[in-house]
C-alpha cells in the first residue's frame, strides 16, 4: 500500500512540476529562451494570492484569478522591458538576463515581504479521500492538482491546434522569419506565449503552496529549476513532453527517496535525466533534429 | 609578433600591474582589510572565468556546473593539504602540490563527465552540465573523511563510523563541509595562479588544438569533413577548463578555514557565467576586468544594505541591455562618432604639427 | 589533351558505390547508386533540384550513414568509418552552403585542413616547444603556398566570414586540398559566381587535378562548366542514376532530357 | 570590436574607482570623540539569500536590544548589521569590512559555517565574538575568543535523547533531519549516539535537502515501522510542512524537536491545530511571562511572533552590554584586542552570569559553551506550555 502512496504523491508532486515547464516549454518553442526567471514569477503570483485570501478575505477561485492576472502582467512586462530589447542578441545573453531578473524579483519580494515564511491556506476546496480502510489516503490538493494538470493539458492542446493565435505560435516556433512573411506579428505572438506560460505559472504556484504551504522568496527557485529539467527531460519546446517529463520527473523523485536513498534522491533524479538525455539526445518526446548540410 | 601574441601579453601586463598597484598600496597601508579580503576570491574568480570562457566562448558549449570541479578540487586539495600539513613544512610547496593534486582530481571527473556531456548539444548539453553540478553537491553532502595515525578513512553515513582513533582528525564532515582548514593562499600564489592559468589556456588557444577547438565551435560538420576528431578536441577544452576550475577550487579552499560543499551550487556556476558573458565570450580580458568588477561591487554596495542585491540585480539587467541591444548600440556608437570628432578637432592641429615636422 | 588520353590506360578506381542507397524516415532519397571514380579524373553530377546530389555527397563523406549498400575507397569497404576517417583516408569536401570557419583567420581556416599534418600535442602548444615553432613554421608556409593558387595570400589574415562570396568558395577549396586528398567532392562550386570568374575556376579546377593528381567530383549546375571539364558525367533524378557517359553521350541522352525537360515543363 | 572594448574601459574605470573607494582607512565617523563614544558593534548575518529570515530575525531582535539600552541613557550602542548571504567567503568581507569599521566587538554570525570562517579570522586578529544562533562546536573549538549565547548542537542532540528516554516517551523514534544542514546533521549525529546510550531504539532515519517540499516518503516510512515519536532536529519552516503532510496521512506520533522548530507558531496564517502535543526543548518561549515585554515590543515592531532567533540576538546585545559594563571595559580607548581579552575575562568568570530571555543565570565555560537550561514545552491549543 506504500507503493500506491508514492505513486499518487509523485504524479501529484510531477503535476505540479508539469504545470511549471509548460510555461518553460512554451516560451522556449517560441522565443528560444530559457525564462530562468519563471520560478520567480510563480512565487510573486503566489504572493499575490497569499494577500489575496489572507488580507482581503476573497474567495479562493478569485484569489486564484488573482494569482493569474499578476503573473500575467508581470510576465509580459518582463517579456517587454528585458527581453524585447535583445531579440536577436545571442541566446547567452538573454539567459543572463533572465538571471537578472530572478535575482530582482527574488529581492524585491524579500525586501516587500519579508523573510520570515508565510504559511500559505490552502485553497482547495476538497476534504481529502480514505481508501482501503485509511490505507490510501489521498489529499483534495492531490486530486485537484492532478486535475487541473489534465485540465490544463486538454486546454493547452486544444488552443494550439484550433485557435488561431494557438496557431500563431506553432509557425513562430517553427521558423519565425517566415511567420513574419506570413504576416503574423511576432512580437505579439511572444508576448501572449509569456502571457499564457505565466498565467499558467500563477495556477502553478497556488497548487504548489496549497499542497506544500510554505512561502516565502526562495519558494519559486527549486521547483523552477526542476520544472526546467522535467521540460528538458520531455524534450524541450513539447507540450506533452513538458507534461510527461513532468510528471516522470515527480515520480522519479519520491520513489528514488522511497525506495533507494532519501539522501541522494535529487542525485538520482538528475542521473536519470542524464541516462535518458544520453539515449534521447532531444529528451523523451523531442524532436530529432537534422542538421541540413 | 600578430596580434594575438600581443593580446596575451597585454593581458599578462595587466595581471602584474594590478599585482604591483595592490602591493604598493598595501606597503602604503592604504588598503582597508576589506578590500585586501577580497583579493585571493577575485583570483580565484578570475582562474573561473577564463577557464570557463575557454568551454563557453572559445569551445561554444555552454556549461551550467562549472562551480561542480572548482568544488572537486577544493576538497581534493583540503584533504591534500591536511595530509601534508606534518610532512611539508613549507607552506607554498604544500599550497602547490595541494593545487596540482586538486587540479589533477577536477580534470579526472572532467574526464568522467565530459564523455556523457559533450554528445550532447545546444540546451541540451547546458542541463546535463547543470545536473552534475547538483549531483556532485549532493554527493559531497554525503561524503565524509578522516585521517588518523593509521591513515585517511572516508564513508557515506557519519564521522563516527569511520572508525578512527581517538587522535583522528575529521576532515570533511558531510554538509559542514571542511572545517579547520590550515590557511595556504596567498596574494601572491593567487596571482602566480592567474598568471599560469593565462599562460596555460592563451598559448593553447593561440596553437593547434585552440585552432582546431575554434573551428568546430565555428562549424561542426566543416570540422569533421576536415578530419578533426569533434569529440577529441571538445574534451580537451572541458577537462583542461575542469582542470583550472580544480585549482581555483584548492586556492579558494585553503584562503578559508572552513569550505561547505553548498557553496559550490548552481548559484556558483551562474556567477562565473555572467562575469564571462558580461566580459564578452572568447574575450580572456574582459572576463578578468568583469570579474574584478562584478566582485566589487556587491562589497562596494554594503551600505545600501537589504537593497544592495536588489540594486546589483537591476545594473546587471541594465548592463546586459546596453550592450547587446542594437539601438542602445547605435546610441552609443553616435556618442562615440560625437566625442572622438570632437578630440579630433582638439588634437588637429597637434598632429598636423607632427605631420609638418616629418 | 594528349597527356591525360595517355593516363587513361592507367586509371583504377579509387572510389567506388555498391548499390549505395538511403531513406529518411520511409523516404528513399537515394537508390541503386553506382558509380566508378578513377584515380586521376574530373567527374560531373548533375541533375534537377531535390535529385538528390548533395545527398551522395552527404553518403561520400559519411555525414549520412548509408541504409543499403557499400562505399570502397580504394578497393577498401568503409562501413566501419565516419566522416573524420573518411577525411583522412582521402575523401574531402566542399559545401553547398559554405561552411567556412567564420571567426578564423583564412590562414587559419587552411591550417585547420593541415591539420593532421601539423605533428605536436597539447603540451608542445603551450609551452612553445621547438617542436611547436617548426611545425607551425610548416604550417604557415605550406598555407601560403596551398593559398597561392587562387592567389589569396594577400587575404590571408582576414576574416573568413568576412571574404567576398567567391572567395569563400575559393578558400573552401584550398581548405579541402590541405587535408591531402585522393578524391575531392566540389559541391556547387561555381554557384554564385559570374561567367568569367566561372571560367577562372575552371581552368583553376584542371590545374589543380593536374598538380594534385587527384580525383574530382564536382556537383554542378552550370552545364558549359561541368561538359568542358569532366570526362565522366552522371546524371541523378529521383535519387537515381538515370544516366552515365562522356558528356557528348549525356548530352544525346533522352533521358536526360526528359529529365529536365520535365522539370521546366512542371515549373511552367 | 569597438564596444568590447569601450565596455573594457568603462570596467577599467569602475574598477580605479572601486580600488579607491576600498582603499584608505576611513576614520569612522564615530570616532570623532566629540560627543561621547559609542559602543560599535558589528552583527554578521544573512540578512538576504536563502537563509535570510535567520538573519533577519536575529537582527530584529537585536535592535530591540539596542534601542532599550540607548533610551537607557547609558552606554550608547552603535550596531553595524552586516550581510554574509549565508556565504563563508561574504562572510568575511562583512567582517573585514567591521574591521575598517573599527568595530569593538561582533555579535554574530548567525550560521555555522561563516561563523567558523570568521572566527579563525577573529581569533588571529584577537576581536571577541558572540554568536547568538551558530550552534556547531567547530565554531568555538580551539579558540578562546569565540563565545556561544546558544546551545551547541550536541548538547541538543544529546538532551533530547535523555528527555525522551526519561520521561518515558517512546521507545521507538523514528528521525527526519536535513542532510544538506551542518545544524540538522550536528544535533542528529549526537542524537543517535545518545539515543542508543538511552535504550531508545531507532527505526527510521530518512533526510531530506533545503529544496525538499514533499515529505510523503519520510512521514510514511516512519508510520510503517512503527515508531512514536518523531525527533525533528530541523528548522520550522520544514517542519511546518512535516506536520501538514502528516496530518494529510492521518499519522500522529508525538512530534518532538529542539531550538530550530521554535518560531513555528509564528508563521504567518499558520493553522496552530496541525502543532498539536508538539513538544520541544528551547531556550526560549514567546509565552515566557519573562519576555513578554520583549514580545510584545518585536510583536509592534515587526508585526510577528519572535522565534528564539530573535530571543538569541536580544540576548547576545544584553550579555555584551553586561559584560562591557561589569567589566568597565574602556572601549573609546581600547583597541579590540585589548578588549578582546577583558571580554575573554568576563566571560569566563564564574561570576559573569545574564538573566536573559533565553535563560536564567547563563553562565560561560572558558570553551565558549554556554550553560543554561533548556525548557521542555509542549504546544497544547497553540500555545507552549512548559513541561
Amino acid at each position: 500500500m506504500s507503493f500506491l502512496n508514492y505513486l499518487i504523491s509523485g504524479v501529484s508532486l510531477g503535476s505540479i512540476y508539469a504545470i511549471i515547464a509548460l510555461g518553460y516549454t512554451m516560451v522556449y518553442g517560441i522565443a528560444k529562451m530559457l525564462n530562468f526567471a519563471h520560478g520567480d514569477v510563480i512565487m510573486i503570483g503566489t504572493y499575490f494570492a497569499y494577500f489575496a485570501t489572507t488580507s482581503h478575505s476573497l474567495p479562493p477561485a478569485i484569489a486564484v484569478i488573482a494569482a493569474m492576472l499578476c503573473c500575467t502582467i508581470l510576465g509580459v512586462v518582463i517579456e517587454f522591458l528585458a527581453y524585447r530589447p535583445l531579440r536577436g542578441a545571442t541566446s547567452l545573453a538573454v539567459l543572463i538576463t533572465a538571471i537578472g531578473v530572478s535575482f530582482f524579483l527574488q529581492n524585491f519580494a524579500l525586501i516587500r515581504w519579508g523573510s520570515s515564511p508565510k504559511n500559505f491556506p490552502s485553497l482547495v476546496p476538497f476534504d481529502k479521500v480514505s481508501l482501503f480502510g485509511g490505507d490510501l489516503i489521498i489529499s483534495g490538493e492531490a486530486i485537484t492538482t492532478m486535475l487541473a494538470c489534465i485540465f490544463v493539458m486538454i486546454g493547452l492542446s486544444f488552443f494550439i491546434k484550433k485557435n488561431k493565435l494557438g496557431k500563431a505560435m506553432r509557425a513562430v516556433s517553427e521558423d519565425r522569419e517566415a511567420a513574419q512573411l506570413m504576416g503574423i506579428n511576432v512580437n505579439y505572438t511572444i508576448a501572449m506565449t509569456f502571457a499564457i506560460g505565466s498565467a499558467l505559472a500563477g495556477i502553478a504556484g497556488v497548487l504548489l503552496c496549497s499542497m506544500y504551504p510554505t512561502l516565502s522568496p526562495t519558494t519559486g527557485a527549486m521547483p523552477g529549476i526542476k520544472a526546467f529539467t522535467a521540460a528538458v527531460f520531455g524534450g524541450i519546446g513539447s507540450i506533452p513532453g513538458a507534461m510527461l517529463g513532468g510528471i516522470l520527473l515527480g515520480m522519479i523523485e519520491i520513489f528514488s527517496r522511497a525506495y533507494i536513498s532519501t539522501q541522494l534522491s535529487d542525485a538520482i533524479v538528475f542521473a536519470v535525466l542524464i541516462v535518458v538525455l544520453l539515449v534521447r539526445p532531444t529528451g523523451l518526446l523531442g524532436k530529432k533534429i537534422r542538421e541540413k548540410v | 609578433m600578430n596580434r594575438g601574441a600581443v593580446n596575451s601579453f597585454v593581458n599578462y601586463g595587466l595581471v602584474l600591474a594590478f599585482y604591483l598597484i595592490v602591493q604598493i598600496l598595501r606597503a602604503n597601508g592604504d588598503l582597508s582589510r576589506a578590500f585586501q579580503a577580497q583579493l585571493v576570491p577575485i583570483c580565484v574568480y578570475i582562474i573561473m572565468a577564463i577557464s570557463l570562457n575557454l568551454v563557453v566562448g572559445i569551445s561554444g558549449e555552454l556549461s551550467l556546473g562549472h562551480a561542480a570541479f572548482m568544488s572537486v578540487g577544493a576538497f581534493t586539495g583540503v584533504v591534500v593539504s591536511t595530509m601534508l600539513v606534518d610532512s611539508v613544512a613549507s607552506t607554498p610547496l604544500r599550497l602547490a602540490i595541494s593545487i596540482l593534486v586538486g587540479g589533477i582530481a577536477a580534470g579526472i571527473a572532467g574526464i568522467f563527465i565530459g564523455i556523457p556531456v559533450l554528445r550532447l548539444h545546444g540546451d541540451y548539453l547546458a542541463i546535463v552540465t547543470l545536473a552534475f553540478g547538483e549531483i556532485i553537491k549532493n554527493i559531497l553532502n554525503t561524503v565524509y573523511v578522516g585521517l588518523d595515525s593509521t591513515g585517511l578513512h572516508y564513508g557515506m553515513t557519519s564521522i563516527n563510523e569511520l572508525g578512527m582513533d581517538s587522535a583522528g582528525k575529521t576532515i570533511i564532515n558531510g554538509p559542514m563541509g571542511a572545517m579547520g582548514i590550515d590557511k595556504a593562499s596567498t596574494f601572491t600564489a593567487a596571482i602566480i595562479m592567474v598568471l599560469i592559468t593565462l599562460f596555460a589556456i592563451q598559448n593553447m588557444i593561440r596553437s593547434r588544438s585552440g585552432r582546431a577547438i575554434m573551428a568546430i565551435r565555428d562549424n561542426r560538420i566543416a570540422a569533421e569533413a576536415s578530419g578533426l576528431n569533434v569529440m577529441k578536441y571538445k574534451m580537451m577544452a572541458f577537462v583542461t577548463a575542469a582542470a583550472f576550475a580544480g585549482m581555483a577550487g584548492v586556492l579558494y579552499a585553503l584562503n578559508y578555514s572552513t569550505v561547505v560543499p553548498k557553496k559550490f551550487d548552481f548559484n556558483t556556476s551562474i556567477l562565473v557565467l555572467v562575469f564571462v558573458v558580461l566580459g564578452g565570450l572568447g574575450n580572456l580580458r574582459g572576463s578578468m576586468i568583469a570579474t574584478a568588477v562584478l566582485i566589487i561591487l556587491p562589497e562596494m554596495l554594503r551600505e545600501y544594505q537589504l537593497y544592495r542585491m536588489l540594486i546589483y540585480s537591476i545594473i546587471l539587467i541594465v548592463v546586459m541591455l546596453i550592450t547587446n541591444n542594437e539601438r542602445a548600440h547605435a546610441i552609443k556608437d553616435r556618442l562615440v562618432a560625437i566625442v572622438e570628432d570632437y578630440f579630433k578637432k582638439i588634437l588637429a592641429p597637434i598632429f598636423r604639427r607632427k605631420g609638418g615636422a616629418k | 589533351m594528349g597527356n591525360q588520353i595517355e593516363n587513361k590506360e592507367e586509371r583504377i578506381p579509387i572510389l567506388e558505390t555498391v548499390d549505395l542507397g538511403i531513406d529518411f524516415g520511409g523516404l528513399t532519397a537515394v537508390d541503386n547508386f553506382n558509380i566508378s571514380i578513377k584515380n586521376v579524373e574530373i567527374a560531373g553530377l548533375i541533375g534537377p533540384n531535390g535529385a538528390g546530389k548533395t545527398t551522395v555527397f552527404n553518403l561520400l563523406t559519411k555525414v549520412y550513414q548509408p541504409t543499403r549498400g557499400k562505399i570502397l575507397l580504394g578497393g577498401k569497404d568503409t562501413a566501419s568509418m565516419n566522416t573524420v576517417q573518411m577525411n583522412r583516408a582521402g575523401v574531402a569536401r566542399t559545401f553547398q552552403n559554405i561552411r567556412l570557419f567564420d571567426t578564423l583567420t583564412v590562414e587559419e581556416n587552411v591550417k585547420i585542413g593541415l591539420h593532421n599534418e601539423i605533428h605536436y600535442n597539447w603540451f608542445d602548444g603551450v609551452f612553445r616547444t621547438a617542436r611547436y615553432w617548426k611545425h607551425e613554421k610548416y604550417a604557415h608556409e605550406r598555407a601560403m603556398e596551398l593559398l597561392s593558387i587562387f592567389d589569396m595570400q594577400g587575404m590571408a589574415n582576414q576574416k573568413a566570414g568576412s571574404l567576398p562570396y567567391g572567395a569563400q568558395r575559393r578558400l573552401e577549396i584550398v581548405r579541402a586540398l590541405g587535408t591531402n586528398p585522393s578524391v575531392l567532392l566540389l559541391d556547387e562550386p561555381a554557384a554564385g559566381m559570374n561567367p568569367s570568374e566561372t571560367a577562372e575556376l575552371m581552368e583553376n579546377i584542371r590545374k589543380i587535378r593536374d598538380t594534385f593528381q587527384i580525383a574530382i567530383v564536382l556537383i554542378e549546375h552550370d552545364m558549359s562548366l561541368v561538359m568542358n571539364i569532366c570526362e565522366e558525367i552522371a546524371v541523378l533524378n529521383y535519387g537515381k542514376i538515370i544516366a552515365k557517359g562522356t558528356p557528348e553521350e549525356i548530352q544525346a541522352n533522352p533521358k536526360v532530357i526528359e529529365a529536365y525537360l520535365g522539370k521546366q515543363k512542371e515549373e511552367a | 570590436m569597438k564596444t568590447t572594448k569601450i565596455i573594457a574601459l568603462l570596467m577599467a574605470i569602475m574598477m580605479c574607482v572601486a580600488l579607491v573607494a576600498c582603499g584608505g582607512n576611513e576614520a569612522p565617523p564615530e570616532e570623532d570623540n566629540t560627543e561621547a563614544a559609542t559602543l560599535d558593534l558589528g552583527f554578521i548575518g544573512p540578512l538576504t539569500g536563502p537563509a535570510a529570515l535567520y538573519g533577519q530575525t536575529t537582527l530584529a531582535g537585536a535592535k530591540i536590544a539596542v534601542e532599550e539600552i540607548n533610551a537607557m541613557g547609558g552606554i550608547q550602542i552603535n550596531l553595524n548589521p552586516m550581510d554574509d548571504e549565508h556565504d563563508t567567503e561574504k562572510a568575511v568581507n562583512a567582517y573585514q569590512q567591521l574591521q575598517d569599521w573599527n568595530a569593538d566587538a561582533i555579535i554574530g554570525c548567525v550560521t555555522s559555517a561563516p561563523c567558523n570562517a570568521v572566527a579563525t579570522e577573529a581569533f588571529a586578529d584577537r576581536m571577541f565574538m558572540l554568536t547568538p544562533s551558530a550552534s556547531s562546536t567547530a565554531v568555538t573549538e580551539g579558540r578562546d575568543n569565540v563565545y556561544q549565547l546558544c546551545f551547541s548542537d550536541p548538547n541538543q542532540g544529546s538532551a533530547s535523547a535523555q528527555y525522551i528516554a526519561e520521561h518515558a516517551l517512546a521507545t521507538k523514534v523514528a528521525v527526519i533531519y536535513n542532510n544538506a544542514d551542518p545544524y540538522s546533521t550536528g544535533i542528529y549525529q549526537t542524537f543517535v549516539d545518545a539515543a542508543a546510550e538511552q535504550g531508545l531504539e531507532i527505526v527510521s532515519t530518512t533526510t531530506f535537502t533545503d529544496d525538499t517540499n514533499d515529505f510523503t516518503v519520510q512521514i510514511k516510512e516512519a508510520q510503517d515501522n512503527g515508531a512514536e515519536l518523531v525527533f525533528l532536529p530541523i528548522y520550522y519552516t520544514p517542519a511546518s510542512m512535516i506536520l501538514k503532510q502528516a496530518n494529510d496521512m492521518e499519522y500522529a506520533p508525538i512530534f518532538f524537536g529542539c531550538d530550530g522548530l521554535d518560531g513555528l507558531l509564528g508563521i504567518e496564517g499558520f493553522d496552530t491545530a496541525l502543532a498539536e502535543g508538539v513538544m520541544l526543548l528551547t531556550p526560549f518561549s514567546a509565552d515566557d511571562p519573562d519576555a513578554a515585554d520583549f514580545v510584545a515590543k518585536y510583536e509592534e515592531a515587526n508585526g510577528e511572533t519572535p522565534s528564539q532567533f530573535a530571543a538569541n540576538g536580544y540576548d547576545c546585545v544584553y550579555a555584551m552590554y553586561q559584560a562591557f559594563t561589569g567589566a568597565e571595559i574602556d572601549y573609546a580607548t581600547l583597541t579590540s584586542a585589548e578588549q578582546c581579552e577583558a571580554l575573554i575575562a568576563q566571560f569566563s568568570s564564574a561570576d559573569f552570569a545574564v538573566d536573559g530571555i533565553t535563560g536564567k543565570s547563563m553562565t560561560w565555560e572558558a570553551t565558549g559553551e554556554v550553560s543554561k537550561a533548556p525548557k521542555a514545552v509542549v504546544i497544547q491549543d497553540g500555545v507552549y506550555v512548559g513541561m
